[in-house]
């Protein structure tokens, strides 16, 4: 890890050039894998993650079934070489909890009723690493789900805010990560209710109440990518 | 079957209840159930705490021995925190390797200790680059009644409040209370029925849609933050929660941590 | 580990200042837990431990089921805490051989054909160790089976003789453990029947008949505590 | 029961086609699907390089870090090759460890680079008996539809040919190119009905009887074989498969090696 | 449900047998089954031994070579043994991690050796704190037709005495045998219909109630026990079974460990 | 890892006086575990193996079973005492391996439509290693399958041959294998069809041919010697 730099954010202007309200340049495309169901790959800044959809399919053996409805399952996985120092292949206990909060950032949208002693499988890739990475899976497993054609109450869109040198901003770097005060995961459906949230760090209530203000207008902004790349699809498109 | 039936009236039940206002046991909803705090009952251990909400009891150890730090923070000391929801405190925990929610617990509790600096790491550093304390925080669920979150998360800053760096025995002088900067408190609310209840009761939480834990420090800001479980909140719904969560944090701070 | 003493025993006094034929002192409660269908806290000198029972219930897959008897299972395991080295979490060879050796000490004075098709669950907790701890998990498993309801042929009691500074003692410490000459962790049903038995060390056959005659002493009155925890859970008492 | 049914009537058609010197597909039998091979394609690795082969398509990753030579060389480097069959790339991978043919196909791919003295891996000592680079070979299967063997070591090279040492990093000089003594060539071919044909892809992999591998060298020699699947090889057939494949890795290397 | 009519068949059968003196196959009560013992088998193994108990087969490695010591044994050497029911040696085992059985076996093997005295530990220490000899007992079962305890234990001190120290190898001076205090050998008997037998064969151990096993030293001290298998045993039949076992350990020591 | 000597061959003669295309000298009996179905004990230089074959049995769980044909599990293993620096039991990547192409070698011997929903079990273990044990395992398990009574289309037999000192030797020794410039073991039916073929190292096409015929060689010698074994079955014979 390289040293503190002095400033984060200067005469409102980021280390990367962006206003504090500002997203990282977004790349998003739908139903770039052949097998899978449904997929989507999306880059936001120096992330570059990959999502796949299975299903619905049945459940083996038995008993693990569902009567009433589909059961959803989440993996959120990282590539070895994403980060700086090679990680492990499989999963860690990072890995599991934003397994579980991801699923349960995406469950909600999904009419789970149409699928009884069936499963849908989201399988998310990071390829490439650099903050948020949690939420970029979320808004590529949200179209990759609309790829594959499951039953949706609508997309969930999902962001970070935080808390740099002071001051609320929207999707952190790595940097801003490690050297902020505060780092706010946020995922909301369409007609903005929260499925996901997570904070650490340190935000008084006025802070949250801004910093929940600036997530909804990033979820806004990702949301219309999501859509654009849902109709590109029907034109062809490349990505990476 | 015949336990699907079970669980569909005890649905009714507590969602006609939350309609009238009322919960089961017959607390408000901004109620905990009785809390009590031991500490120092294990001697093998460094530090250590058991705390009851109710039914639920979870012991806390604090183990400490010195160890290598990590290669990007040479200079600080190092948390470990781990949850074991042990087979007998229900019927539905297996032995075997911590599932999601185990890890997710631990997670929360370890990120509700660290990233809220309650521990001053940098203190906890012996040789720069070369020895470092390592604080092992093991909570050990014996009773499972709901609302693990916050008993854990109590019962790790109570362990660590009675806990002593073991200097004597690696001869680094004499033994020291840890360096303690902060007291956060997890405070866990469920929504039912668009109401929300804090400190869900077991029968609670299988029936809630989701559930927002909020971490408070001492300074009343907020220091963490975790919703667990499928469904939503409105941007009211997290308001409201934080707001009765911190005042809550803050009670249970002044009758539990402050005392000892 | 600290030096050995030069004596274990002195004028017939051991380190704490009991008799060769003396047990630690003991605390015993039952029913200390809500959710298992039985329970029990003992303590005897540095030894915490808890026991809990589910069952008899179902077994899952159904492949896995007797026709004709419950099945019983038991899991030994120590807190990461319970000893002076951190002990990491989980199941290590020491603890399966215990797991097995205590379920064998057990299971015969459970009344097994009632329960077909079933299963009872033994978990036992060390919270802190100090020597002899299989013999109170063995001790404490037995009254919360009792506390559970599970019908039985009566309690099993269990103690630790051995041999220190020469001489034959009932219930070893820690340190007459490591420095002494022979550990041998017996249990019997109330009738006087060995249902465990283990030795390390060195015995002659006369040191071992005097040792076994002390463990029935030992036994006898572990199980007078143990009857006297099950009258007591019907009066209210206090743990730990 | 109807899947059964429906892969005889594709063993079927395939058949058939292959009596008459057709494929699914089109191709002939010495041909390949589209190969398109991108590269440098992810910042954080050393070396990378994406290969569509068709459809299948895989991504590897090359990540370089010093460490302790094995005893048995301590004045070489390590190379340690990972296939990782990502359950996103296909209905039938599963999460978990790597069964078994993840493991024959990162052990084909390993030695392949490494047997076939692909990298000068005395090179890659930084100090003798105590200090080596290891090369991590990490390969992510993204779309599976056939022929994973080439796509991967070919993946591998072209991965390994954009690597970078990263010497800088670790106060060791300049960055510099891995040292590259050759360019191996895998080239799979698959026996059905007593037809060989290049490149299968995944429906006829489903009912090729046997498959073999043969990798080659920049001089044209045999530098790996292996033979994979249940099902039997006559001698000519082992011949036949050498001789095209010999050809066929000659103009692979040449269009997607050489000129990068 | 005919495999449970085959045993009930053979259960009764033993039962009656046992009632009248006899076995299954003609022994006495306190007969052993042919013992063979062969050694150096293995090379590669710094010593080894081939144990048949009857059909009952084992191998045993042994492997040294230098590593860490223990924190709280500084000056020690180690013993770690091992016992792998391999799935050759029985149609109920399965590959994979030891189950409990073979768990207690190698614990068993492993203090029967260690807490014996049998090594001189003190003189396996290379350089105190820093290098010691670690000593590999590995056990393989090959054929398992009962009493893999005596197999074992017989096995393990039968290759300890030709096992060499490989002093050469790591330039310590010249090879050296291990230094030997005592020969523990290990004699079980078996509760069958109160009776008692030594030497189980597996058709007798299916039925038998529980079983002891009793290890005895050169000088007729017990040097452990293990009773091991639901079932009870009266005091009386504890103590005989202490006299035939250290009666038939002794011939045991004397016919095949004291002549090599 | 001792030094490379300087020649490997030497007029025509390798390190341990045999000619380049000449086999160490093999032992072989068949019916040597009581357990099991089948068994087979093989030696080949200092190579000492031992094949058990359990089967045809059922499958459980049942939805494992193939309809049409038995399915072969064959697990190659080696002791931890079968090399020079003691290897950890159980399985690596390297094992995992050799078991799969070691069954891919013996499966089409195997009339396996006699036993539909059934498995046939193939333990291979290595007691003692020194360069060939894949081949030597093939052979041992085909014998121990023979013995077993699997109905086959005949025995399947097997040897490496390599290149070392620029030459086309058969049955590579360890030292051979360390210093040489290929590998490549193979095996083949009774009428000649190849069932396993792997090759390491660097060989010309001229020099590939040479390999194989001189491959061919071997697998007819060792199987000579299979047959033998099957024959001396009835005979009686001795092991190790």
């Amino acid at each position: 890890m390289s040293d503190k730099p002095k400033k984060l954010i200067e005469k409102g202007k980021r280390l990367d050039g962006r206003k504090v309200d500002e997203l990282r340049p977004i790349k998003m495309e739908a139903g770039v894998l052949k097998r899978a169901d449904g997929s989507c790959y999306m880059e936001l800044g120096g992330n570059k993650v990959i999502a796949a959809v299975y299903g619905p399919r049945a459940v083996h053996p038995r008993h693990l079934q569902e009567a009433t409805q589909v059961i959803i399952r989440y993996r959120y996985d990282m590539a070895s070489f994403s980060v700086e120092d090679r990680k492990r292949p499989g999963p860690d206990r990072r890995s599991v909890e934003i397994s579980k909060v991801s699923r349960e950032a995406i469950e909600p949208s999904i009419i789970k009723e149409y699928f009884p002693r069936s499963t849908i499988d989201i399988f998310v890739e990071i390829l490439q690493a650099d903050a948020g990475t949690r939420t970029v899976g979320i808004n590529a497993a949200s179209v990759a789900l609309a790829d594959a054609g499951i039953p949706m109450r609508g997309l969930v869109s999902s962001c970070a805010v935080g808390k740099v040198d002071g001051q609320i901003v929207l999707d952190l770097t790595g940097e801003e990560d490690n050297y902020g005060e505060a780092d706010m995961p946020i995922a909301m459906t369409q007609d903005g209710k929260i499925t996901l949230l997570q904070m650490d760090g340190h935000l008084t209530k006025e802070e949250f109440a801004l910093a929940i203000e600036l997530a909804k207008q990033g979820c806004k902004a990702i949301y219309e990518v999501q859509r654009n790349a849902l109709v590109a699809k029907y034109k062809g498109g490349s990505y990476v | 079957m015949s336990d699907d039936i079970i669980a569909e009236i005890r649905r009714d039940y507590i969602y006609n209840l939350a309609k009238k206002g009322e919960r089961v046991d017959g607390r408000a909803f901004d109620e905990y159930r009785q809390i009590e705090v031991e500490t120092r009952l294990i001697d093998r251990a460094e530090g250590s705490a058991k705390v009851k909400i109710g039914n639920t009891q979870v012991l806390v150890g604090i183990k400490i021995q010195p160890g290598e730090p990590f290669p990007d923070t040479p200079d600080q000391g190092a948390i470990i925190t781990n949850v074991e929801l042990a087979p007998l405190a229900s019927p539905s925990f297996e032995p075997g390797p911590p599932d999601e929610s185990a890890t997710e617990l631990a997670r929360v509790v370890d990120r509700g200790v660290r990233e809220s600096g309650a521990i001053d790491l940098a203190k906890l550093c012996i040789e720069k680059g070369e020895n470092i304390w390592m604080v092992f925080i093991d909570v050990y669920v014996l009773d499972h009644d709901g609302n693990l979150m916050d008993a854990s998360a109590l019962g790790a800053i109570a362990a660590l409040l009675n806990a002593e760096l073991p200097n004597e025995r690696y001869e680094l002088g004499k033994d020291a209370p840890l360096p303690i900067d902060d007291l956060p408190v997890a405070v866990t609310a469920a929504e039912i029925n668009g109401e929300i209840m804090l400190d869900p009761s077991l029968d609670e939480e299988l029936i809630a849609s989701t559930q927002l834990t909020v971490i408070t420090s001492k300074d009343g800001s907020l220091a963490g933050m975790q919703k667990s479980g499928v469904g939503m909140l409105t941007f009211d719904q997290i308001h409201h929660i934080i707001d009765i969560a911190s005042k809550k944090a803050k009670e249970i701070r002044e009758k539990y941590l402050e005392t000892s």
